[in-house]
């Protein structure tokens, strides 16, 4: 027999699907989107070298730096530990590569995957809905496009990554994921009433 | 009373009719008026009644500091039970209703009453009556008079908003010193936020006759807010800043009005690095008999109801001050047509310009002149002037005026901890020393003249940024000159003088205060209510201070004020829970499956996470539900969906020691593919968590903490790797989220995973009791453990959450000719009761150590130091007759949760007890069992005891906790 | 001139000219038979029972600032006696039945309103503890109940029975209910005035004389007080009171925050803490919604209060009663709670042989009064700890023998 | 609202975002079987609670996870130093 995977938001996965309860921007979940991550027992560079060669791809070293490849993105989540986001079918074979490269696991990678939920929202009201649950500078310069930042959105754990000037992915933790569609829900009701 | 609107004036838009009602009552008003300015217009004189003595009251002010137009207000989008009427734009179909008075404040049958009563009903009459037969006999009928107006039971409907943001500076007010700021600070590149409270910019230029650089002074105002636009600086009109935290971290409350009234309401957060407080000052009334009449109002907010709005509060104006502004309000009345008003000033010289000004208008002026006395009930008909010679003349007017100087609004700077100072030249308390990174200017720092408040401005913006922008100038003198404080009439009877006029404190009451030695500023606020209203004592607080100090022989300056508490204006409490409710609260978590669970009957209940409790079979209830499940178990295979479980990966060279150091048991000698159970202390000795461990490799463990403690787990250890070992090469890992894990439990446990397609052997020998497997189940990545917590053979199945919802109805589906049911929680957890495992945080408490529950011998054992270790030598962890879990089997009648268990030798309550029943249900296997924590309970076996449970005692006998299979013959098959 | 209502008539038509200090201000004396430090309920108290039950009246309390200007004019007014352990049920026990007839012992209408305490019960753990803590206060002689969630409902009638967290019913303890807070340190003053005590406004205390491991004299701002014996009650600065005295306390101080709305008509009779929200709420008699949460967690003598702490608790009084929505928060405000290990007090001998202490209240200060100045007032008197004492000495952590009541509650206390 | 520039991801971090941990510098016995009951339960209950300058632990939970050491005036809550853990605070 053979399991099926389902999306938070239950959509199948390696693909993106519309959230159209959220109505000022275009909201689409994104379980076309897979990751790792990366635990090393040490703090700093030192194995970031040896993590990049197995990994394919550049690890960044500071808070809000996210590192891309055609295929991969690097985010730095701690001075120890990144999240590599990448295909979903790649999942297994990164996590194997650098099991490889660290056989006594001074580094170590773990199916993410499916710890977060993410989202994309696109348009220029998505940074108003992004103030009303983060601290965060929203304003170009404090949230330079192409940066990723991790803090609690709406309270709950999340990662937020600046595509563009109007367009942000969000991975939240998934057993929240649904809350946090019905709370961009709510704001949007009220969005659209307060202008 | 008669107030009217002028034939012209005002910033209003006579073009825009509006209709409202007040008290049922139709109306009119126009677009651009608040509520206040609107009734007044009208004519309208009572518009309540006062808390204590049902006195009528009239609209008093303009703003937010008016103590008597509390109002409910029913607009286009809801409902407020009470607002400020100042505060409140006109809009159509407006309806506007008083909250106090009854059967209506223009006729008040309970005024005559306590007209009678207010000679008895001083400051503190509370304290010293109404003791017997006690307090309660009383407190309904005082209760009954309590508040404005009442929520109405239906839930605000309003939008609510919520922003963060920060900005380089935040001006506080768009008066004159904070524009003076603003224009400083242009091309400065500074990233400003400019607020006011009002819906334009300007401040008292909205309704002084300034002249600044050159123009009108609103002209100006408005060049200086379009430049601000243009440099990209952001003007939040219709907002109050309400509170000033640490890190200049502000709370403000923006209102969003359309023409159906206030639709939205924002609630900011906002950082700033530099300050301007410019909040500026309100009028301050003087202390006369009557002085709480409809038709008496704040000098200043006259000269808004007559600029800003083209209102007029009555036919003739007396004005009373101590200052040279009661002049400029005169001249206005005069300009705008009012009857010939007179002015009545304290002092023995006035500036001679001012008065010379009035003269040419016709203005009578009495100097060295109070108010003795008014003329009229609920309306004012005349005041009665004493001069300085003693000479009372009786002037007719039907509204009066008063200044007794200025109040700086320093509400902000206080909430931050600055210390108010009584500074004598303005006759007020401001703050001298101002928190890091704040400027203060004009009005709110004590200046009175309009060139200073300019000056000032300008200098807060230069101390920021130093620009090329000159200082703008003021083309006129506006100002108050000096201020000769008159804290209280010299004439009339102190108990007809209203200091706070929302909770009708009196002088009297100041002094009767003074008198039984309740004198510190707090205690006289405490025990007189002085101050302690809604409008929180803006227009009282200093004068009652100053009468205060004038009952003690002390000066002002040393009596001090009460201390300033945000928010600066009332907030409403459905703004700041903004979208936080139900689930916005806490957000529920969801497993994977959770929709399968849904569909099969779950009764969800909330263990952290929404967890079936149990599933509905048929409609049976749930003790029946339970029984069915636990049944399945014994005799089949239950599904129960174990995905909260905690996952937390431990890897690294320094894996195995660093684990070592948190769980009780000797995890050293695990090998790779075997499991531990174990719980885990703090450092006191006391059991936090319990939970299995496996080893997945030498250098990588999988620590499963309980499910309500997974992610508190993973910090813990984290925690201690940062501060106590940051040289053990550990990495922590914490998963849970990702992955789903069902358990399978019972004798055909072994069958229903076969059928899962396992690609590692799970046969008895080759997946033992305790082992840890990685590998594939239904095609896909998989670990499983050979754990139970059921006492049944048991399998824990973790695979990737995508595919738990396949998982859940794979097993279910697959077992359904083996007897495969979901299991909820319930039925779980009395299936471990059954075998005498722990449920921690049910059998446990917060002094449980691991000697408690039986974990001696393995603490013993095992050599190294682990956290908790040391702990449990102290003398009270190591001592004789601690409570210990143990087994209980009733005797005579079923044991409940929760029972004491009495102390040997009683058997009535009240009585010492020695522990309690901490589970206990009916097992279908072997019928009431319980466990309990008691008093040196492994010494008891055998015992009976006697348990209190909700009236009744009943008796149980000691014994061991494990109830079925005591020979783990099931848990091995 | 003593309160009742014949006297309240007669001044009121006589000009309310007769009405006396209800305390006086006595300038210090060089030397007393002991001295209480801290104006507050605690210190008040003692002051009244050292004089009334030990006869002891050549006696001053030194206060800083103003008579109950702490934590006494600072909490959100509750008492109850829903307390587990033997010891702490025996005191607070003690404070209920203390205060229950105390404005008439003291002469003063302290206002207790027994409106109710309810603690709801939102989940079947919580009833499982509630059920526990129902038959352990029975037990103990204390009252205290469950009842069904439809008569909370029918008890408050505002209140949301199937939100966040859902409402199984509520723990009820009938006695417990609100106080007018001032009212008690008043109280106590002026009684204790009456028999004698001088109590010293504005007079902080700035070090201590000792001479073989004994205080001898007090040095203050208003000058240097001999004693034979000193009462420590300064919650919130015990542990700066107790390091000028030489000695340590496992206390750390920390902000509780507490905030009224604006009165509104009543409607809500009974006092009321959701543990899922871990906000506690009742309506004053002019109608103002009180309300108090958690602490605010790290280390503070700021006595003012934080923006999250406030949002939580709005929040949380709207997610309890929606219809508090459109009411309008109006003043919040901040106190210094002393903490212990086990949020018990502190009570008894200190290491200074003529010390006395009375800390570590926590966030129940106001409820104990009554028995903290009793006991305080006997570990004076007597030199030895009051045996319902004996069991919260400073002691006890050394031992390990902590009496952790939120631990045997799984809630905050 | 607390707001600490953790030192180790670099950004300014909110009250929410953070989590306290008491007293910076406990130090927990090395050799916990040797140390007397005294030491230990020193070790456990008692710290130091000063009116002003406070040595003490915060974590940037919700950014980098990391601990680190602030030096923080009890009363008036003004940060006046943070350093990352491995380091002494000097204010």
């Amino acid at each position: 027999m053979m399991l099926t995977a389902v999306s938070p938001m239950g959509i199948a996965i390696g693909k993106s699907a519309a959230l159209p309860a959220i109505t000022v921007v275009e909201a689409q979940e994104r379980s076309d989107i897979g990751a790792v991550l990366i635990v090393t027992t040490r703090d700093g560079g030192g194995f970031a070298e040896t993590l990049s060669k197995a990994l394919g791809c550049t690890l960044p070293l500071t808070h809000g730096d996210v590192l891309q490849t055609v295929d991969k993105r690097a985010i730095w989540l701690t001075p120890r530990s990144w999240i590599i986001l990448c295909a979903p079918d790649d999942e297994a074979d990164l996590v194997a590569a650098i099991n490889k490269a660290f056989p006594d696991r001074e580094a170590n990678a773990s199916r993410f995957s499916d710890a977060l939920a993410w989202l994309t929202l696109d348009g220029e009201a998505a940074e108003n809905l992004l103030r009303q649950g983060s601290f965060l500078s929203f304003e170009p310069l404090g949230f330079p496009i192409g940066h990723g930042k991790r803090t609690p959105l709406a309270g709950i754990p999340a990662i937020i990554l600046r595509e563009s000037e109007a367009r942000w992915t969000i991975g939240v933790e998934r057993s929240r994921a649904q809350y946090f569609c019905t709370w961009l829900a709510g704001l949007t009701n009220s969005f659209e009433a307060a202008q | 009373m008669s107030g009217y609107r002028l034939k012209s004036g005002g910033r209003i838009d006579r073009s825009k009719p509006l209709n409202f009602t007040f008290d049922g009552r139709a109306m009119q008003g126009f677009a651009g008026d608040t509520l206040s300015s609107a009734i007044l217009a009208n004519g309208v004189g009572t518009i309540g009644r006062s808390f204590k003595y049902h006195r009528p009251r009239g609209i008093y002010a303009a703003g937010i500091e008016d103590p008597n137009a509390m109002l409910e207000v029913v607009d286009g989008h809801g409902r407020e039970p009470g607002l400020r009427a100042g505060q409140v734009h006109l809009v159509e179909g407006l309806q506007a209703r008083s909250v106090t008075g009854w059967p209506s404040p223009q006729f008040d049958l309970v005024s005559a009453a306590t007209r009678l009563m207010s000679p008895f009903m001083t400051a503190g009459f509370y304290y010293k009556t109404l003791k017997w037969p006690n307090w309660s006999w009383y407190e309904e009928a005082v209760r009954k008079a309590a508040g404005f107006g009442a929520p109405d039971g239906t839930v605000d409907g309003r939008q609510r908003e919520y922003r963060h943001a920060s900005c380089d500076v935040l001006v506080i007010g768009a008066g004159p010193a904070g524009l003076a700021a603003v224009s400083s600070l242009k091309g400065s590149g500074r990233d400003v936020v400019l607020v006011d409270h009002a819906s334009s910019a300007g401040g008292a230029l909205r309704w002084e006759a300034a002249q600044i650089d050159g123009s009108e002074g609103m002209i100006w105002a408005d060049k200086v807010v379009a430049d601000c636009q243009a440099d990209g600086g952001q003007v939040l009109l219709n907002t109050f800043v309400t509170g000033a935290y640490e890190g200049n971290y502000f709370t403000l409350i923006e209102s969003l009005v359309d023409h159906r009234g206030l639709k939205a309401e924002r609630i900011w957060k906002l950082r700033a690095r530099e300050i301007i407080m410019a909040t500026g000052a309100v009028d301050r009334p003087l202390v006369y008999q009557n002085n709480d009449r409809p038709g008496t109002f704040l000098s200043t907010s006259v000269r808004q109801f007559i600029s800003e709005y083209g209102v007029a509060p009555g036919k003739r104006l007396a004005i009373f001050t101590n200052n040279d502004s009661g002049y400029l309000t005169a001249l206005q009345a005069a300009a705008a047509g009012m009857a010939t008003p007179v002015v009545i000033d304290t002092r023995s010289a006035p500036s001679a310009a001012h008065v010379e000004a009035a003269r040419e208008k016709g203005i009578e002026v009495f100097v060295q002149s109070q108010v003795a006395d008014v003329v009229g009930g609920r309306g004012l008909r005349a005041v009665r002037v004493v001069d300085q010679a003693g000479k009372i003349r009786t002037v007719s007017c039907d509204a009066i005026a008063l200044t007794g100087g200025a109040t700086p609004m320093i509400h902000l700077a206080a909430h931050r901890g600055a210390k108010p100072i009584y500074d004598e030249a303005s006759a007020s308390f401001v703050c001298a020393t101002l928190p890091k990174g704040w400027h203060g200017a004009g009005a709110a720092t004590g200046s009175r003249e309009l060139a200073d408040v300019l000056a000032q401005g300008h200098a807060a913006g230069q101390a920021i940024v130093a620009t090329v922008n000159s200082a703008p100038v003021a083309n006129v003198a506006l100002g108050m000159g000096d201020v000769v404080p008159m804290w209280q009439a010299k004439t009339g009877s102190a108990k007809k003088m209203f200091v706070d006029l929302q909770n009708d404190v009196k002088a009297s009451d100041v002094q009767l205060a003074a008198q039984e030695n309740y004198i510190s500023a707090e205690h006289l606020k405490r025990y007189s209510t002085l101050g302690m209203g809604t409008d929180q004592g803006r227009t009282s607080n200093i004068n009652g201070l100053a009468i205060m100090a004038a009952a003690t022989g002390r000066e002002v300056a040393k009596v001090g004020t009460t201390t300033f508490r945000p928010p600066y204006t009332a907030t409403r409490m459905g703004a700041i829970a903004h979208h936080r409710q139900n689930d916005g609260f806490a957000p529920r978590r969801r497993m994977p499956a959770h929709s399968d669970h849904a569909s099969n009957g779950a009764q969800f209940e909330d263990f952290g996470w929404q967890r079936p409790d149990w599933y509905t079979k048929n409609g049976s209830d749930r003790e029946a539900a339970v029984g069915i499940e636990m049944t399945a178990v014994r005799t089949g295979v239950g599904v129960f969906d174990a995905s909260p479980l905690g996952k937390v990966e431990v890897v690294g060279p320094d894996a195995r020691v660093f684990i070592n150091k948190f769980y009780v048991s000797n995890l050293a000698t695990l090998k790779p593919g075997r499991i531990r159970y174990s719980v885990m202390c703090h450092d006191d000795g006391i059991i936090f968590d319990d939970g299995v461990v496996a080893c997945v490799d030498d250098n990588f463990f999988l620590a499963g903490p309980t499910s309500g403690n997974a992610e508190t787990v993973g910090a813990w250890f984290e925690r201690w790797r940062q501060t106590e070992w940051p040289d053990m090469a550990v990495a922590i890992a914490p998963v849970t989220s990702n992955w789903a894990a069902i358990a399978l439990a019972g004798p055909k446990a072994r069958d229903l995973l076969a059928r899962l397609s396992p690609d590692f052997d799970i046969s008895g020998e080759g997946f033992a009791h305790m082992h840890f497997r990685e590998g594939t189940i239904g095609g896909v990545p998989a670990r499983a453990a050979r754990v139970s917590f059921t006492g049944e053979l048991q399998y824990e199945i973790a695979v990737p959450a995508r595919y738990g919802q396949a998982l859940m109805q794979a097993a279910l589906s697959e077992g359904a000719d083996l007897g495969a049911v979901p299991v909820g929680m319930e039925a779980w957890l009395r299936l471990r009761l059954e075998k005498g495992y722990l449920h921690l945080g049910a059998d446990t408490n917060g002094r449980t150590t691991p000697l408690d529950i039986g974990m001696g011998g393995v603490v013993m054992k095992k050599a190294a130091d682990f956290i908790g270790k040391r702990a449990l030598s102290l003398p009270y962890n190591a001592s004789e007759g601690r409570e210990e879990l143990v087994g209980l089997k009733p005797v005579d009648a079923p044991i409940k949760i929760g029972g004491r268990i009495l102390a040997d030798g009683y058997a009535q309550i009240p009585c010492p007890s020695i522990g309690n029943v901490t589970s206990a249900c009916d097992s279908p296997l072997a019928g009431n069992i319980a466990m309990a924590l008691i008093e040196g309970g492994s010494k008891r076996m055998g015992e009976k005891v006697k348990i209190y449970a909700e009236g009744k005692i009943t008796e149980a006998e000691v014994c061991s906790p494990v109830f079925v299979d005591p020979q783990n013959e099931r848990l091995h098959a | 001139m003593n309160y009742n209502v014949f006297n309240l008539l007669w001044q009121g038509l006589t000009g309310n000219k007769g009405w006396q200090q209800a305390w006086r201000s006595p300038e210090p004396k060089p030397r007393y038979d002991a001295v209480i430090i801290g104006g507050g309920g605690h210190g008040l108290a003692t002051a009244y029972y050292l004089a009334r039950e030990h006869g002891m009246t050549n006696i001053a309390l030194l206060e800083k600032g103003w008579l109950g200007g702490g934590n006494t004019g600072r909490n959100t007014t509750n008492v109850r006696s829903d307390y587990m352990f033997p010891e702490s049920a025996a005191i607070y026990d003690l404070a209920l039945r203390l205060y229950e007839t105390l404005g008439k012992d003291l002469n003063y209408n302290i206002m207790l309103s027994q409106r109710g305490w309810l603690t709801l019960i939102e989940d079947q753990h919580q009833m499982e503890g509630a059920r526990h803590k129902a038959n352990w206060l029975q037990c103990n002689g204390v009252d205290g109940e469950i009842i069904g969630a439809g008569q909370v409902a029918e008890m408050m009638p505002g209140l949301q029975m199937d939100g966040r967290y859902p409402v199984r019913g509520a723990f009820l303890q009938k006695r417990g209910g609100t106080i007018r807070h001032d009212a008690v340190a008043w109280g106590y003053a002026r009684a204790a005035d009456r028999l004698g005590v001088d109590i010293i406004q504005n007079c902080e205390v700035q070090g201590f004389e000792k001479s073989g491991g004994r205080i001898a004299a007090i040095q203050t701002s208003r000058g240097r007080i001999e004693t034979d014996r000193v009462g420590l009650a300064v919650a919130g600065h015990s542990g700066a009171m107790a390091e000028k005295a030489g000695f340590r306390l496992p206390v750390t101080s920390h902000c509780l925050q507490a905030m009224v709305s604006e009165p509104v008509k009543p409607f809500l009779d009974h006092v009321v803490i959701s543990p899922g929200t871990g906000v506690y709420i009742n309506q004053t008699q002019k109608g103002e919604m009180v309300m108090g949460g958690v602490l605010d967690l790290y280390h503070s003598y700021g006595q003012r209060g934080n923006f999250p702490t406030i949002e939580k608790v709005v929040t949380s009084a709207v997610e309890m009663f929606p219809t508090l929505s459109q009411t309008r928060l109006m003043r919040h405000w901040a106190g210094i709670v002393d903490i212990t290990p086990d949020s018990s007090p502190i009570l008894g001998q200190t290491p200074v042989e003529n010390m006395y202490i009375n800390c570590g209240w926590g966030t129940g200060g106001f409820k104990a009064i009554p028995p903290g100045g009793y006991m305080l007032a006997h570990s004076i008197a007597k030199e030895t700890p009051h045996e319902l004492a004996a069991p919260f000495g400073l002691n006890r952590f050394r031992d390990n023998r902590l009496v952790d009541e939120g631990a045997a509650a799984g809630i905050a206390h | 609202m607390i707001v600490l520039n953790c030192p180790y991801c670099g950004q300014d971090r909110h009250e929410e975002e953070l989590t306290y941990g008491g007293e910076a510098e406990i130090i927990r016995p090395l050799e916990p079987e040797e140390a007397s009951d005294e030491l230990w339960t020193e070790y456990l209950y008692f710290r130091t609670n000063p009116k002003g300058t406070h040595h003490e632990q915060w974590c940037c939970s919700g950014g980098c996870g990391q601990w680190f050491k602030v030096a923080r005036d009890t009363v008036s809550h003004d940060i006046l130093e943070v350093v990352t853990f491995d380091k002494r605070l000097s204010a």
